[in-house]
């Protein structure tokens, strides 16, 4: 099998630019693409889980000039995330996706997965760039009050976030004169202090805006509120789990330091506390799984900042926080087009979301918590181990209120639908009882 | 055979998901006695000789990165000796109970799946996984009732536990570098405290200890009568089987005494389960709902299991895991039973029910075993498990303690009469009813057998739990066949039932001597005046223990629960103040973004 | 750094473009105003990535032989992209801000979504 | 033990219960004759419980209520004739060394509880509310009576009815644990518990003939009736039994090869005493209601007995 990892940026995006030329089949191309995509990133998924990361430079150009992709299992699995829910949940959109649609699903898909597997920090400004453009449309393309509302305010976070992305990229470039990630990292020690910090400071708050992160995060609940389910299911999938990502490399590469970890710690917890309370009041069900979405990305960030401290324990455990936030809120959300669990696949996928997203094995959101909690134990985090687990009940309070009020056999959601959901959401149960995550994990990363 | 069992369980909960309701039945009846039959291949390969496995011989399962190990050990063997003939009963009582199969049969297997996996768990990962499946193979069956309180206490308890016990065991694992059973716990002061404090503390939950018993009126008032007869006789020795297995097995005990030397926390247990006992009594006796009454008589009795592993004397350990077994098997039997009240009359208030006893004539007998063994009359095996306990209180000069029991002890007799007399004597209220299904019924006295042959051998019972003692370093209690010796008395079984037997002769005698006559329950006495006037009024147990309510009311009015709503509104009021962060306006995240920006330089540059 | 003659006031446009667009996001009430605001943070940004690839005394980075000094084109290649992203935010930041127009009657930002 | 000896026991056992039941029966006639004599009556003779038994013993009955109702009849002789065996009686042993004071503080519940079973299969309200009123009767006096039942147990360091007689007997009447000042207390609130227990004013709100028509009772007739005396007068024998075994040390003063004449009869005039005791302060006080005595149980005897437990607590610690 030839690897070209750059197709799977390349395909979508291509097929985005076609599409407004065949209007009545744009859907069709475009579920094609995607399901192209999707076979592509499981490829490239198996063979770096065999044979071990992949670069490939773009153009000829070597590093650190050119610009180049590189994937190692951590990428290689996000990518596949992606790309995976992205065809699902494509699927259960189904009907409602008329040649726009798709044409702005396939540039988020492209940006996110972009994003992902990227080496060159400015690549990653475009691909953010790309996502934020298409994720704005998407959310508007509702039209009703709230999504407007909820697009402009993502717009206008999401203009100020790239701003400072791209202010946190010229002060780097300003100093080691390069955008490739290897280089910057081989050469941050050289950087001045002042000006690395700075730019650190640029990049997780213009990066935090898209990854949720509080108090960045004033967009989410309006716009997931305002999107239309399959908008806020891809929202939850796709932009927030690359940004994370992009946090992640952030920090694990770029700015390996005990300064920076603590930060992204702290900055984890309170990510993690506030969005849980703020979800446990709340009556509108999308909202409340916004919030949700929210304390869920402290939690992952609360791993990925343990991780640059202890990768034994915390990369495996924000590996499944990340696989089963994306199963399970997507999911949900999904869910949310109707008040009630309506039929059996339903029930199914309501249930074993909100089972996995609370912590109970084997699905993968129990891996997620009992690895988190050994790798806090490792650093003999006490308020942290407490901390989460006071959100931990706090999530499962309000996921009990929401599963009752969802007890119910009205709502009309056709048989396509309910599949789809059913499918996602079992991705919590297989990624919990395959071992595959947890082998991920210990491949040698990026970089280290 | 364990492998193929756990598969095969899998596999019949699945296939039993998409059968009929019979046929479901079927299948899960006959799949619920496999696991008996691991019981049995164990007793015929190793007798009662004191076996572990040792690490090469667990049954291993290999899930997403980490190996389980199972096994059965002496203590689990007892264990599930008393949880797992529950199932087959529960699932012959099913046959009839359910007019439509909605997955109760499917999450019962799973949940019996989990039970099997928590009894043989060699280490902590593994007793946490299955403790957790358990844990939502069981709120499945609960959030079937679709009654907000008791979906919602028994999620965030079940969750509130796993995390008690997921602290400690991280603590253990960190300090130990050990998950397995199998190893001695190497660790002490306060870290161990800690550990030990925590998973006893989850445990106590599904343990039903007060005061973290405040979901369990709620689930077993609410939920399908099969389901809470596993859940009250099942599910709560699992927290009791976890408890003995930190507190005994693993020696908590000890490095509980070691943490403090001078304060006997073992005792803290021991005080917490006789107020359960006690209160929950109380409380039990002035319910009106029978699956109410029988929760709080559910949360006492099991009261007495804590008490027991608080004294935590091999006599008093002994007396905890008879009333165990007991408890499983008696509580069972009560909840059927109102089960199949509440399937013939479609009701559930003790004062809207009366007279069943002449229509039910074998719910009623088997209730009333039962109830005898509740209330600990000496002839069924109930008595001889709180006797133990009161021996043991009594041994250990436990004054706070004893009274308290016995105390409970009596109180048990008016809850239970109040069952007897309001549900099955009294006025006759119910003309069209008939004697429960075959299969309820064959269910029923399956049940009674164990708390017989109990009363007549309890010398048996001691050593079936003997081995399960001996592997935690707990020395058995000198019994012969019929009678139990202490330092402080003896209890002869024998000696009582042959001497009621005898006894029975004179009442026999002067029953037959004379003949009578039988008369409609109607025709008596009221004073003179027509049964007509009176109607209304016939039936007593319409808030039978008025005056008691009077009296106590007032004093057991606040309860755990008012304590838990109240956490549960603060934490709303954190929730509705963190909420007002997001105000909605725009320009107000853009200044969080910028504040944001300049905190995080701050942080960096300048500390 | 290398603060020469004319990449000082550069800087200095550079701080008050980014607080001029900042303070307008934050103060202001009418989306158009506030999207101006974001408009004029992003030249801020560009005129900052200018900046930084200027050397003193460099030329266009065009193959020229009479010219050996020219400013480093990676910059300006990143502003070119830069500028062309925000175009496209800009231009569908007012498509929304019609659709927004047409459902509310009004381009000032009222109370919404809360809580 | 050989067969002979178990013939001696099973003969020995039969003759204290039927000696039991007459003294039982007995002492109700006199208690009768002491009531009619405080109330200024003349009585009915002493020996007219005897025949009012035999009366209703050979009398067809006219009112069953189904076998539910017989339950009663057949629990409560049974019953109270083992709760009967397995008391020392007289420092005779009886059963008593199979079996201790938890074991007949159950016991006596057997035949209670065939009582009230019987009771509520008749369905008559009357009864329904003497079966709660008794209940409640029992839950408070069964308060003070089990603290200072622990308090003796943990002074003696046994819960065997039979190892607190010997230990009692020791010394004869010097060694009774109603000489030494905290059971003295313990013995008064252990008597009232008796008195409730007996079921005598103040404390006979269960059966309360004036309110509800004899309460539980109200069905019986015949044989019934006359099976309810017969557990009537055993009980009363029995659970004054208990009392003497537990502060008077059994009754047993002599130790010998014929003291046990002197212990059956020392025996006889306690249990005597104690019934005569209760017959009096039944015909000189009038009826409690049942929230007053519940009161009055679990308020001042418990605190009473408390304070008994906590002084030998601290007498056996030390």
């Amino acid at each position: 099998m030839v690897i070209h990892p750059v197709l799977l940026i390349a395909i979508p995006l291509i097929t985005a630019f076609i599409i407004p030329i065949f209007k009545k089949y744009g859907a069709a191309i475009a579920g094609g693409a995607i399901a192209f995509n999707m076979g592509y990133a499981i490829g490239i998924f198996f063979h770096v889980y065999s044979n071990g990361k992949i670069y490939e430079t773009i153009a000829g150009f070597n590093p650190p000039i050119g610009i180049f992709l590189a994937i190692d299992s951590l990428s290689a699995l996000l990518a596949l995330i992606i790309n995976l829910f992205a065809f699902i949940n494509f699927v259960a959109i189904g009907k409602e996706a008329n040649y726009k649609f798709s044409m702005l699903y396939l540039l988020a898909i492209a940006g996110s997965t972009g994003i992902v597997i990227t080496g060159d920090i400015f690549n990653m400004f475009v691909f953010f760039e790309i996502t934020a453009v298409a994720s704005y449309a998407l959310i508007a393309g509702k039209k009703d009050k709230k999504a407007l509302e909820g697009a402009i305010k993502y717009m206008v976070l999401g203009s100020i976030a790239s701003s400072f992305i791209l202010i946190g990229i010229a002060l780097i470039y300003s100093q080691l004169k390069t955008l490739n990630i290897y280089d910057i990292a081989a050469r941050i020690a050289s950087m001045d202090a002042k000006i690395k910090w700075a730019s650190f400071a640029m990049l997780l708050t213009g990066i935090g805006v898209e990854a949720e992160i509080f108090p960045l995060n004033g967009w989410v609940p309006s716009a997931y509120q305002g999107a239309s389910e399959g908008v806020a299911s891809l929202l939850s999938f796709a932009p927030s789990k690359a940004a994370i990502y992009a946090i992640a490399r952030l920090m694990l590469v770029i700015f390996p330091f005990h300064a920076t970890y603590e930060i992204a710690l702290w900055v984890g917890v309170i990510t993690l506390l506030i969005g849980e309370l703020a979800a446990f009041m709340q009556e509108d069900v999308k909202r409340m799984l916004a919030y949700s979405s929210i304390g869920q990305m402290g939690m992952i960030l609360i791993a990925f900042s343990l991780a640059s401290q202890d990768l034994k324990y915390a990369l495996i455990a924000s590996l499944f926080l990340i696989v089963s936030h994306a199963a399970s809120k997507s999911s949900l959300f999904l869910l949310s087009k109707s008040e009630k669990m309506h039929g059996m696949a339903s029930k199914y996928a309501g249930i074993v979301s909100v089972l996995s997203l609370i912590g109970m094995p084997p699905l993968a959101g129990f891996w997620g918590k009992w690895y988190l909690m050994l790798a806090a134990m490792d650093e003999k985090l006490w308020l942290v181990i407490i901390l989460i687990f006071f959100a931990g009940i706090v999530e499962t309070a309000y996921f009990a209120r929401y599963l009752h009020r969802s007890i119910g056999n009205d709502g009309e959601l056709s048989l396509r639908y309910k599949a789809t959901m059913a499918a996602m959401a079992s991705f919590a149960i297989l990624f919990g009882l395959l071992p595959l995550v947890y082998k991920i994990a210990s491949l040698p990363l990026w970089g280290g | 055979m364990l492998d193929i069992i756990f598969a095969e369980l899998v596999v019949a909960a699945i296939i039993t998901f998409f059968v009929r309701e019979k046929l479901a039945a079927i299948i899960a009846f006959f799949i619920s006695l496999l696991p008996l039959l691991a019981l049995l291949d164990w007793a015929s390969n190793y007798g009662f000789a004191i076996i572990n496995l040792g690490i090469e011989n667990h049954m291993k399962i290999y899930l997403a990165g980490v190996t389980l190990h199972l096994a059965i050990t002496p203590l689990s063997w007892f264990f599930a000796l008393m949880i797992l003939p529950l199932f087959p009963v529960i699932m012959l009582y099913s046959y009839s109970f359910f007019k439509e199969n909605d997955g109760f049969f499917a999450l019962m297997l799973l949940s019996l799946f989990a039970t099997f996996g928590i009894l043989l768990s060699r280490d902590m990962l593994s007793l946490f996984l299955f403790w957790e499946m358990m844990s939502w193979s069981s709120f499945l069956l609960v959030y079937r009732s679709k009654d907000k309180n008791a979906i919602m206490s028994y999620l965030i308890f079940s969750v509130f536990a796993a995390f008690a016990i997921l602290f400690g065991i991280i603590i253990l694992w960190h300090e130990n570098s050990s998950l397995l059973l199998s190893d001695i716990l190497n660790i002490s002061g306060k870290l161990g405290f800690v550990a030990i404090a925590s998973i006893i503390t989850g445990f106590a939950v599904k343990a039903v200890i007060m005061p973290l018993h405040a979901w369990a009126p709620f689930v077993y008032s609410k939920c399908d009568e099969p389901f809470v007869a596993f859940l009250s006789g099942g599910l709560s020795k699992l927290g009791y089987y976890g408890i003995f297995l930190f507190l005994f097995s693993l020696k908590g005990v000890d490095i509980l005494q070691n943490y403090m030397t001078n304060v006997s926390w073992n005792y803290l247990l021991a005080v917490f389960g006789a107020l359960s006992a006690f209160f929950a009594t109380l409380i039990a006796i002035l319910q009106d709902d029978l699956r109410k009454l029988l929760a709080y008589s559910s949360i006492g009795q099991l009261g007495y299991i804590a008490i027991g592993f608080g004294i935590g004397t091999p006599l008093a350990i002994t007396g905890a895991l008879f009333q165990a077994f007991n408890h499983a098997f008696f509580k069972a039997i009560l909840f059927l039973a109102a089960g199949i009240v509440a399937y013939r009359t479609g009701k559930w208030k003790i004062s809207e029910l009366g007279g069943l006893a002449y229509k039910m004539p074998f719910t009623f007998m088997a209730t009333l075993f039962a109830i005898f063994a509740l209330a600990a009359i000496p002839i069924t095996s109930g008595f001889a498990s709180k006797w133990l306990l009161y021996e043991a209180a009594i041994q250990q000069k436990y004054v706070f303690i004893a009274p308290i029991m016995l105390i409970a002890g009596v109180g048990a007799f008016l809850y239970s009469f109040r069952i007897l007399y309001g549900v099955f004597l009294g006025e006759n209220r119910h003309d069209s009813v008939e004697e429960a299904p075959k299969s309820m019924i064959a269910a029923l006295f399956i049940l009674v057998l164990p708390l017989i042959i109990f009363v007549v051998f309890p010398g048996y019972m001691l050593d079936l739990m003997k081995p399960a003692l001996q592997a935690a370093g707990i020395e058995s209690i000198a019994h012969t066949k019929f009678a139990i010796e202490t330092s402080l008395a003896k209890y002869n079984s024998i000696a009582v039932l042959i001497t009621l037997m005898v006894a029975m002769i004179p009442a026999f005698v002067i029953y037959k001597a004379r003949k009578h006559r039988v008369t409609s329950f109607e025709d008596n006495y009221l004073a003179g005046e027509p049964y007509e006037l009176h109607k209304p009024a016939m039936h007593a147990a319409n808030n039978y223990y008025k005056p008691l309510k009077k009296v106590l009311l007032p004093y057991l009015e606040p309860g755990a629960t008012y304590y838990f709503e109240k956490i549960y509104n603060g934490i709303k009021c954190v929730s509705n103040a963190v909420r007002r962060i997001y105000t909605g306006y725009v320009q107000d995240y853009a200044i969080y973004v910028v504040l944001f920006l300049l905190f995080v330089m701050g942080w960096l540059i300048w500390i | 750094m290398n603060f020469a003659a004319l990449t000082l006031p550069c800087y200095i446009t550079v701080a008050a473009l980014l607080s001029i667009g900042l303070y307008g996001v934050i103060s202001k009430s009418n989306l158009m105003k506030i999207f101006i605001s974001l408009s004029i943070m992003e030249t801020g940004v560009n005129l900052l990535l200018i900046t930084i690839g200027h050397i003193p005394g460099g030329t266009a980075p065009i193959e020229n032989a009479n010219f050996a000094k020219y400013v480093d084109p990676l910059p300006q290649a990143l502003v070119l992209t830069a500028i062309v992203i925000g175009l496209s935010v800009t231009a569908l930041a007012i498509a929304v801000l019609i659709s927004y127009y047409q459902k509310n009657g009004t381009l000032e930002y009222k109370e919404g979504m809360k809580w | 033990m050989d067969m002979i000896g178990i013939a001696i026991k099973i003969t020995i056992l039969i003759a204290y219960a039927i000696i039991g039941t007459c003294t039982g029966l007995l002492f109700m006639g006199i208690g009768r004759k002491i009531v009619a004599r405080v109330h200024n009556r003349v009585g009915p003779p002493f020996y007219q419980n005897f025949i009012d038994v035999a009366k209703l013993l050979s009398k067809k009955t006219n009112i069953s209520h189904g076998w539910i109702f017989d339950l009663a009849l057949l629990f409560s002789i049974s019953g109270i004739l083992l709760t009967l065996l397995f008391l020392p009686i007289g420092g005779v042993q009886l059963l008593s060394t199979d079996g201790d004071a938890f074991l007949v503080l159950y016991l006596l519940a057997i035949p209670s509880l065939g009582f009230a079973l019987g009771a509520g299969a008749s369905g008559n309200p009357n009864a329904g509310v003497g079966v709660m009123r008794a209940l409640v009767m029992m839950l408070s006096y069964e308060l003070p009576f089990v603290i200072t039942l622990i308090a003796l147990m943990i002074y003696y360091d046994t819960t065997s009815l039979a190892t607190i007689v010997r230990m009692q007997s020791i010394n004869g009447i010097k060694s009774w644990a109603i000489t030494m000042p905290p059971f003295m207390i313990a013995a008064f609130a252990a008597d009232m518990a008796l008195q409730g227990m007996l079921m005598e004013q103040p404390f006979d709100i269960p059966v309360a003939p004036h309110e509800i028509a004899s309460g539980p009772m109200v069905e019986f007739g015949g044989k019934y009736l006359g099976s309810l005396m017969l557990y009537k007068a055993i009980a009363l024998v029995a659970e004054t039994t208990l009392f003497v075994d537990l502060f008077l040390g059994g009754g047993v003063v002599a130790h010998g090869n014929f003291a046990f004449v002197i212990n059956f009869i020392v025996w006889l005039a306690l249990i005597f005493l104690l019934f005569a005791l209760s017959i009096l302060i039944a015909a000189s006080f009038p009826r409690f209601r049942i929230e007053q005595a519940f009161g009055f149980y679990w308020k001042y005897e418990a605190i009473i007995a408390a304070i008994s437990l906590i002084w030998v607590y601290i007498m056996v610690i030390k």
